[in-house]
Protein backbone atom coordinates (compact mmCIF):
# COMPACT_ATOMS: atom_id res chain seq x y z
CA UNK A 1 0.00 0.00 0.00
CA UNK A 2 1.31 3.23 -0.78
CA UNK A 3 1.57 5.54 2.65
CA UNK A 4 2.48 9.04 0.66
CA UNK A 5 1.58 10.58 -2.14
CA UNK A 6 3.93 13.38 -3.27
CA UNK A 7 2.70 15.78 -6.13
CA UNK A 8 4.00 19.35 -7.66
CA UNK A 9 1.53 20.39 -10.45
CA UNK A 10 0.21 23.43 -12.22
CA UNK A 11 -3.42 22.56 -11.66
CA UNK A 12 -5.36 24.10 -8.73
CA UNK A 13 -4.60 21.88 -5.28
CA UNK A 14 -8.01 20.48 -3.95
CA UNK A 15 -7.86 19.36 -0.22
CA UNK A 16 -9.98 16.66 -1.27
CA UNK A 17 -7.74 14.56 -2.98
CA UNK A 18 -5.45 14.44 0.26
CA UNK A 19 -8.30 13.96 2.53
CA UNK A 20 -8.92 10.92 0.36
CA UNK A 21 -5.46 9.67 -0.24
CA UNK A 22 -4.58 9.87 3.87
CA UNK A 23 -8.26 8.66 4.98
CA UNK A 24 -8.40 5.06 5.95
CA UNK A 25 -10.81 2.53 7.75
CA UNK A 26 -7.96 2.41 10.36
CA UNK A 27 -7.46 5.96 11.24
CA UNK A 28 -9.26 7.87 14.44
CA UNK A 29 -8.29 11.82 13.31
CA UNK A 30 -6.68 13.65 9.96
CA UNK A 31 -4.16 16.78 10.43
CA UNK A 32 -3.95 19.07 6.96
CA UNK A 33 -2.26 22.35 6.68
CA UNK A 34 -3.35 24.68 3.71
CA UNK A 35 -1.13 27.53 2.55
CA UNK A 36 -2.49 30.38 0.94
CA UNK A 37 -1.64 33.43 -0.68
CA UNK A 38 -2.24 36.53 1.12
CA UNK A 39 -2.85 39.52 -0.22
CA UNK A 40 -0.51 41.22 1.99
CA UNK A 41 3.42 41.29 2.97
CA UNK A 42 4.83 43.18 5.43
CA UNK A 43 2.04 46.03 4.98
CA UNK A 44 2.68 45.99 0.96
CA UNK A 45 -0.32 44.78 -0.76
CA UNK A 46 0.74 41.55 -3.02
CA UNK A 47 -1.08 41.10 -6.60
CA UNK A 48 -0.22 37.70 -6.91
CA UNK A 49 2.72 34.99 -6.57
CA UNK A 50 4.68 32.73 -8.94
CA UNK A 51 5.64 29.56 -7.81
CA UNK A 52 9.15 27.82 -9.44
CA UNK A 53 10.75 24.68 -8.43
CA UNK A 54 13.73 22.30 -9.86
CA UNK A 55 11.01 19.79 -9.80
CA UNK A 56 13.17 16.64 -9.93
CA UNK A 57 14.99 17.55 -6.97
CA UNK A 58 11.82 18.87 -5.36
CA UNK A 59 10.18 15.64 -6.01
CA UNK A 60 12.63 13.86 -4.00
CA UNK A 61 13.38 16.17 -1.14
CA UNK A 62 9.35 15.87 -0.76
CA UNK A 63 9.77 12.26 -0.51
CA UNK A 64 12.04 12.62 1.96
CA UNK A 65 10.33 14.28 3.91
CA UNK A 66 7.50 11.92 4.01
CA UNK A 67 9.89 8.88 4.34
CA UNK A 68 10.86 11.33 7.34
CA UNK A 69 7.57 11.76 8.55
CA UNK A 70 6.44 7.97 8.41
CA UNK A 71 9.73 6.73 10.06
CA UNK A 72 9.39 9.70 13.29
CA UNK A 73 5.82 9.65 13.90
CA UNK A 74 2.66 6.91 14.64
CA UNK A 75 1.22 7.94 11.18
CA UNK A 76 -0.85 5.62 8.54
CA UNK A 77 -0.13 8.02 5.49
CA UNK A 78 1.05 11.29 4.40
CA UNK A 79 0.61 13.77 1.25
CA UNK A 80 2.15 16.63 0.09
CA UNK A 81 1.06 18.53 -2.43
CA UNK A 82 2.18 21.77 -4.14
CA UNK A 83 1.50 24.32 -6.51
CA UNK A 84 3.95 25.93 -9.29
CA UNK A 85 2.87 28.91 -11.46
CA UNK A 86 0.96 31.90 -11.14
CA UNK A 87 -1.04 31.73 -7.80
CA UNK A 88 -3.81 34.49 -7.39
CA UNK A 89 -4.70 35.75 -3.97
CA UNK A 90 -6.51 32.95 -1.78
CA UNK A 91 -5.18 30.24 -4.00
CA UNK A 92 -3.12 27.42 -2.37
CA UNK A 93 0.37 26.72 -3.21
CA UNK A 94 0.52 23.97 -0.28
CA UNK A 95 -1.40 21.28 1.03
CA UNK A 96 0.20 18.92 3.67
CA UNK A 97 -2.56 15.92 5.07
CA UNK A 98 -1.37 13.17 7.47
CA UNK A 99 -3.85 10.33 8.96
CA UNK A 100 -3.09 8.54 12.20
CA UNK A 101 -4.65 6.05 14.95
CA UNK A 102 -4.06 9.37 17.14
CA UNK A 103 -4.22 12.87 16.89
CA UNK A 104 -0.94 13.79 18.46
CA UNK A 105 0.96 11.98 16.21
CA UNK A 106 -0.98 13.61 12.90
CA UNK A 107 -0.41 16.95 14.25
CA UNK A 108 2.98 16.60 14.86
CA UNK A 109 3.86 15.20 11.38
CA UNK A 110 1.72 17.77 9.82
CA UNK A 111 3.65 20.72 11.66
CA UNK A 112 7.14 18.61 10.82
CA UNK A 113 6.46 18.54 7.38
CA UNK A 114 5.50 21.76 6.17
CA UNK A 115 8.31 23.61 8.46
CA UNK A 116 10.57 21.43 6.62
CA UNK A 117 9.32 21.74 3.38
CA UNK A 118 10.30 25.55 3.82
CA UNK A 119 13.85 24.95 4.77
CA UNK A 120 14.73 22.07 2.13
CA UNK A 121 12.36 21.61 -0.87
CA UNK A 122 13.62 23.57 -3.99
CA UNK A 123 10.88 25.80 -4.64
CA UNK A 124 11.02 29.46 -4.95
CA UNK A 125 8.13 32.28 -4.45
CA UNK A 126 7.86 35.34 -6.20
CA UNK A 127 5.85 38.24 -4.85
CA UNK A 128 4.40 40.61 -7.35
CA UNK A 129 2.98 44.06 -6.25
CA UNK A 130 1.74 47.22 -8.05
CA UNK A 131 4.93 48.63 -8.67
CA UNK A 132 7.12 45.56 -8.99
CA UNK A 133 8.17 41.97 -7.88
CA UNK A 134 10.72 40.48 -5.62
CA UNK A 135 12.15 36.92 -4.79
CA UNK A 136 11.01 36.46 -1.43
CA UNK A 137 13.66 35.35 1.11
CA UNK A 138 16.68 35.90 -1.18
CA UNK A 139 17.27 39.68 -0.06
CA UNK A 140 19.43 40.29 2.51
CA UNK B 1 36.07 18.68 -17.21
CA UNK B 2 32.56 20.03 -18.22
CA UNK B 3 29.52 20.31 -16.00
CA UNK B 4 25.98 21.40 -16.33
CA UNK B 5 24.67 24.64 -14.50
CA UNK B 6 21.35 24.96 -13.54
CA UNK B 7 20.23 28.38 -11.62
CA UNK B 8 16.90 28.61 -10.40
CA UNK B 9 15.05 31.79 -8.51
CA UNK B 10 16.82 34.75 -8.30
CA UNK B 11 20.15 33.51 -9.16
CA UNK B 12 18.14 33.05 -12.52
CA UNK B 13 17.60 36.74 -13.17
CA UNK B 14 21.52 37.35 -11.73
CA UNK B 15 23.24 35.68 -13.69
CA UNK B 16 20.58 35.46 -16.96
CA UNK B 17 20.44 32.14 -17.50
CA UNK B 18 18.85 28.73 -16.82
CA UNK B 19 21.35 26.11 -17.77
CA UNK B 20 24.94 26.48 -18.82
CA UNK B 21 27.42 24.03 -19.94
CA UNK B 22 30.76 25.05 -17.43
CA UNK B 23 35.07 24.11 -18.03
CA UNK B 24 35.78 23.51 -14.82
CA UNK B 25 39.56 22.06 -13.84
CA UNK B 26 40.12 18.61 -13.12
CA UNK B 27 39.74 18.46 -9.44
CA UNK B 28 37.40 20.74 -7.99
CA UNK B 29 35.29 20.51 -5.26
CA UNK B 30 32.24 22.41 -4.41
CA UNK B 31 33.54 24.44 -2.48
CA UNK B 32 36.35 25.19 -5.36
CA UNK B 33 33.05 26.24 -7.62
CA UNK B 34 31.35 27.98 -5.76
CA UNK B 35 34.68 30.36 -5.33
CA UNK B 36 34.38 30.47 -9.16
CA UNK B 37 31.25 31.29 -9.71
CA UNK B 38 31.52 34.56 -7.76
CA UNK B 39 34.44 35.42 -9.54
CA UNK B 40 32.37 34.86 -12.78
CA UNK B 41 29.21 36.13 -11.72
CA UNK B 42 29.71 38.77 -9.60
CA UNK B 43 26.07 39.41 -8.75
CA UNK B 44 25.58 36.59 -7.27
CA UNK B 45 27.40 38.77 -4.28
CA UNK B 46 24.04 40.35 -3.75
CA UNK B 47 22.82 37.40 -2.18
CA UNK B 48 23.27 35.83 1.22
CA UNK B 49 24.02 32.86 0.30
CA UNK B 50 23.21 29.83 -1.89
CA UNK B 51 23.64 26.20 -1.58
CA UNK B 52 24.47 23.48 -4.04
CA UNK B 53 23.05 20.40 -5.34
CA UNK B 54 24.70 17.88 -7.37
CA UNK B 55 22.70 15.52 -9.38
CA UNK B 56 19.28 16.62 -7.45
CA UNK B 57 20.92 16.15 -4.14
CA UNK B 58 22.47 19.02 -1.44
CA UNK B 59 25.83 18.54 -1.79
CA UNK B 60 28.92 19.54 0.97
CA UNK B 61 31.06 21.93 0.64
CA UNK B 62 34.10 18.99 0.11
CA UNK B 63 32.61 17.21 -2.22
CA UNK B 64 34.43 16.46 -5.23
CA UNK B 65 33.00 17.29 -8.40
CA UNK B 66 32.88 14.32 -11.79
CA UNK B 67 32.92 15.13 -14.74
CA UNK B 68 28.83 15.68 -16.45
CA UNK B 69 28.22 16.42 -13.01
CA UNK B 70 24.46 18.32 -12.88
CA UNK B 71 25.08 20.75 -10.57
CA UNK B 72 22.62 23.46 -9.26
CA UNK B 73 22.95 26.82 -7.83
CA UNK B 74 20.19 26.97 -5.24
CA UNK B 75 19.25 30.31 -3.99
CA UNK B 76 17.81 30.26 -0.29
CA UNK B 77 13.89 28.47 -0.69
CA UNK B 78 10.53 30.16 -0.06
CA UNK B 79 8.17 27.28 -0.93
CA UNK B 80 5.12 26.70 0.90
CA UNK C 1 -17.97 40.12 10.69
CA UNK C 2 -18.76 36.69 12.86
CA UNK C 3 -15.58 34.95 13.37
CA UNK C 4 -16.58 31.70 14.56
CA UNK C 5 -18.70 28.73 13.45
CA UNK C 6 -20.30 26.67 15.93
CA UNK C 7 -22.67 23.88 14.48
CA UNK C 8 -23.88 20.65 15.77
CA UNK C 9 -25.95 18.94 13.13
CA UNK C 10 -26.77 15.05 12.33
CA UNK C 11 -26.56 16.12 8.66
CA UNK C 12 -22.83 14.77 7.34
CA UNK C 13 -19.75 17.16 7.98
CA UNK C 14 -18.22 18.65 5.25
CA UNK C 15 -14.91 19.62 5.12
CA UNK C 16 -15.19 22.63 2.48
CA UNK C 17 -17.64 23.96 4.47
CA UNK C 18 -15.29 24.46 7.36
CA UNK C 19 -12.62 25.65 4.81
CA UNK C 20 -14.66 28.18 2.81
CA UNK C 21 -16.12 29.68 6.68
CA UNK C 22 -12.37 30.05 8.04
CA UNK C 23 -10.58 31.13 4.36
CA UNK C 24 -9.88 34.44 4.02
CA UNK C 25 -7.25 36.99 1.76
CA UNK C 26 -5.58 38.18 4.91
CA UNK C 27 -5.20 34.44 6.28
CA UNK C 28 -1.66 32.47 4.92
CA UNK C 29 -2.66 29.23 6.37
CA UNK C 30 -4.83 26.88 7.20
CA UNK C 31 -4.87 24.17 10.24
CA UNK C 32 -7.53 21.40 9.96
CA UNK C 33 -8.65 18.60 12.31
CA UNK C 34 -10.68 15.79 11.17
CA UNK C 35 -11.80 12.82 13.29
CA UNK C 36 -12.76 9.95 11.54
CA UNK C 37 -14.50 7.21 12.78
CA UNK C 38 -12.06 4.37 13.58
CA UNK C 39 -13.30 0.52 12.69
CA UNK C 40 -11.67 -1.09 15.55
CA UNK C 41 -11.23 0.48 19.28
CA UNK C 42 -8.38 -1.70 21.69
CA UNK C 43 -8.12 -5.06 19.59
CA UNK C 44 -12.16 -4.73 19.58
CA UNK C 45 -14.22 -4.46 15.83
CA UNK C 46 -16.49 -1.34 15.64
CA UNK C 47 -19.57 -1.89 13.46
CA UNK C 48 -20.72 1.70 14.23
CA UNK C 49 -21.17 4.56 16.54
CA UNK C 50 -23.57 6.81 17.72
CA UNK C 51 -23.42 10.57 19.17
CA UNK C 52 -25.92 11.77 21.43
CA UNK C 53 -25.46 15.64 22.52
CA UNK C 54 -27.01 17.74 25.46
CA UNK C 55 -27.69 20.40 22.50
CA UNK C 56 -27.88 23.62 24.13
CA UNK C 57 -24.95 23.56 26.64
CA UNK C 58 -22.46 21.85 24.28
CA UNK C 59 -22.87 24.32 21.52
CA UNK C 60 -22.78 27.08 24.52
CA UNK C 61 -19.20 25.16 25.50
CA UNK C 62 -18.40 24.87 21.81
CA UNK C 63 -18.70 29.04 21.87
CA UNK C 64 -16.51 29.37 24.72
CA UNK C 65 -13.49 26.98 23.15
CA UNK C 66 -14.25 29.26 19.90
CA UNK C 67 -13.70 32.75 22.05
CA UNK C 68 -11.14 31.66 24.22
CA UNK C 69 -9.02 30.20 20.93
CA UNK C 70 -9.70 33.93 19.31
CA UNK C 71 -8.05 35.10 22.75
CA UNK C 72 -5.66 33.12 23.01
CA UNK C 73 -4.16 32.82 19.60
CA UNK C 74 -3.12 35.10 16.83
CA UNK C 75 -5.79 33.79 14.79
CA UNK C 76 -8.71 35.15 12.14
CA UNK C 77 -11.21 32.72 11.55
CA UNK C 78 -12.30 29.25 13.68
CA UNK C 79 -15.18 26.10 12.75
CA UNK C 80 -15.86 23.83 15.19
CA UNK C 81 -18.29 21.78 13.71
CA UNK C 82 -19.94 18.12 14.92
CA UNK C 83 -21.79 15.46 13.60
CA UNK C 84 -24.61 13.79 16.38
CA UNK C 85 -26.76 10.29 15.49
CA UNK C 86 -25.68 7.11 14.12
CA UNK C 87 -21.95 7.23 12.20
CA UNK C 88 -20.71 4.39 10.12
CA UNK C 89 -16.58 3.90 10.04
CA UNK C 90 -14.92 6.50 8.14
CA UNK C 91 -17.56 8.93 8.72
CA UNK C 92 -16.91 12.37 10.04
CA UNK C 93 -17.81 13.02 13.77
CA UNK C 94 -15.77 16.58 14.13
CA UNK C 95 -14.37 19.00 12.22
CA UNK C 96 -11.96 22.38 13.53
CA UNK C 97 -10.72 24.55 11.00
CA UNK C 98 -8.92 27.72 12.40
CA UNK C 99 -6.96 29.89 9.92
CA UNK C 100 -4.34 32.59 10.62
CA UNK C 101 -1.51 34.78 8.99
CA UNK C 102 1.49 32.79 10.74
CA UNK C 103 0.65 28.58 10.68
CA UNK C 104 2.25 28.10 14.31
CA UNK C 105 -0.98 29.76 15.94
CA UNK C 106 -3.20 27.77 13.13
CA UNK C 107 -1.72 24.45 14.94
CA UNK C 108 -1.73 25.89 18.52
CA UNK C 109 -5.38 26.92 18.24
CA UNK C 110 -6.33 23.79 16.04
CA UNK C 111 -4.67 21.14 19.01
CA UNK C 112 -6.01 23.52 21.35
CA UNK C 113 -9.60 23.19 20.39
CA UNK C 114 -9.51 19.68 20.01
CA UNK C 115 -8.29 18.85 23.24
CA UNK C 116 -10.73 20.92 25.03
CA UNK C 117 -13.48 19.72 22.90
CA UNK C 118 -13.33 16.16 23.87
CA UNK C 119 -12.87 17.49 28.13
CA UNK C 120 -15.51 19.94 28.28
CA UNK C 121 -18.12 19.77 25.78
CA UNK C 122 -21.34 17.58 26.70
CA UNK C 123 -21.19 14.85 23.67
CA UNK C 124 -21.07 11.30 24.25
CA UNK C 125 -20.50 8.40 22.24
CA UNK C 126 -21.69 4.75 22.08
CA UNK C 127 -19.37 2.14 20.33
CA UNK C 128 -21.35 -0.54 18.98
CA UNK C 129 -19.85 -4.24 18.51
CA UNK C 130 -21.49 -6.94 16.83
CA UNK C 131 -21.39 -8.17 20.68
CA UNK C 132 -22.58 -5.20 22.12
CA UNK C 133 -22.30 -1.63 23.05
CA UNK C 134 -20.34 1.16 25.16
CA UNK C 135 -20.45 3.71 26.06
CA UNK C 136 -17.08 5.77 25.60
CA UNK C 137 -14.87 6.95 28.71
CA UNK C 138 -18.03 5.83 31.14
CA UNK C 139 -16.62 2.74 32.67
CA UNK C 140 -13.88 2.90 35.20
CA UNK D 1 -38.87 23.01 45.72
CA UNK D 2 -38.65 21.32 42.05
CA UNK D 3 -36.15 20.91 40.07
CA UNK D 4 -35.68 19.81 36.28
CA UNK D 5 -33.29 16.59 36.02
CA UNK D 6 -31.54 15.78 32.99
CA UNK D 7 -29.55 12.71 31.97
CA UNK D 8 -27.56 11.66 29.50
CA UNK D 9 -25.36 9.50 27.64
CA UNK D 10 -24.64 6.21 30.25
CA UNK D 11 -27.20 7.75 33.14
CA UNK D 12 -29.87 7.90 30.94
CA UNK D 13 -29.82 3.64 30.62
CA UNK D 14 -28.98 3.77 34.33
CA UNK D 15 -31.60 5.55 35.46
CA UNK D 16 -34.01 4.88 32.78
CA UNK D 17 -34.91 8.43 32.12
CA UNK D 18 -34.37 11.19 29.92
CA UNK D 19 -35.88 13.95 32.32
CA UNK D 20 -37.43 14.20 35.50
CA UNK D 21 -38.86 16.90 37.98
CA UNK D 22 -37.50 16.16 41.19
CA UNK D 23 -38.56 17.57 44.79
CA UNK D 24 -35.86 18.67 46.54
CA UNK D 25 -35.29 20.24 50.53
CA UNK D 26 -35.43 24.28 50.08
CA UNK D 27 -31.98 24.65 50.42
CA UNK D 28 -29.67 21.94 48.59
CA UNK D 29 -26.00 22.37 47.09
CA UNK D 30 -24.89 20.54 44.11
CA UNK D 31 -23.35 18.40 46.07
CA UNK D 32 -26.29 17.65 48.27
CA UNK D 33 -27.92 17.00 45.04
CA UNK D 34 -25.29 14.49 44.31
CA UNK D 35 -25.51 12.66 47.40
CA UNK D 36 -29.02 12.73 46.76
CA UNK D 37 -28.85 10.78 43.42
CA UNK D 38 -26.43 8.12 44.74
CA UNK D 39 -28.71 7.43 47.41
CA UNK D 40 -32.09 7.06 45.29
CA UNK D 41 -30.28 5.81 41.80
CA UNK D 42 -28.02 3.59 43.49
CA UNK D 43 -27.24 2.23 39.77
CA UNK D 44 -25.15 5.48 39.44
CA UNK D 45 -22.37 4.38 41.54
CA UNK D 46 -21.62 2.06 38.35
CA UNK D 47 -19.93 5.17 36.79
CA UNK D 48 -16.59 6.51 38.21
CA UNK D 49 -18.05 10.74 38.52
CA UNK D 50 -20.28 12.65 37.16
CA UNK D 51 -20.32 16.22 36.41
CA UNK D 52 -23.37 18.38 37.25
CA UNK D 53 -24.09 21.70 35.24
CA UNK D 54 -27.05 24.12 36.06
CA UNK D 55 -28.81 25.60 33.54
CA UNK D 56 -26.08 24.61 30.82
CA UNK D 57 -23.52 25.79 32.47
CA UNK D 58 -20.96 23.44 34.65
CA UNK D 59 -21.80 23.93 38.19
CA UNK D 60 -19.18 23.60 41.39
CA UNK D 61 -20.08 21.40 44.22
CA UNK D 62 -20.78 24.20 47.01
CA UNK D 63 -23.53 26.18 44.23
CA UNK D 64 -26.68 25.88 46.05
CA UNK D 65 -29.97 25.45 43.73
CA UNK D 66 -32.51 27.80 42.88
CA UNK D 67 -36.68 26.53 42.38
CA UNK D 68 -36.78 25.19 38.41
CA UNK D 69 -33.40 25.13 37.66
CA UNK D 70 -32.73 22.80 34.91
CA UNK D 71 -30.09 20.42 36.43
CA UNK D 72 -28.09 17.79 34.08
CA UNK D 73 -26.72 15.16 35.04
CA UNK D 74 -23.04 15.25 32.91
CA UNK D 75 -21.16 11.48 32.54
CA UNK D 76 -17.95 11.58 31.65
CA UNK D 77 -17.59 12.96 27.72
CA UNK D 78 -16.20 11.53 24.67
CA UNK D 79 -17.62 13.66 21.65
CA UNK D 80 -14.89 14.31 19.06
Amino acid sequence: MKKSSIIITSEKLKVQDCYDFVQDAACGGIALFVGTVRNHTKNKEVSHLNFSAYEPMALKEMQKIAALALAKFQIHKIAIHHAIGELQIGDIPVIIAVSSAHRKAAFEACEFAIDTLKETVPIWKKEHFNDGEIWVNSHP
Amino acid sequence: MKIQLLFFGITTDLVGENSIFYELKSVATVQDLKNELLLNYSKLKNIEEFAIAVNEEYAENDLVLKENDVVAIIPPVSGG
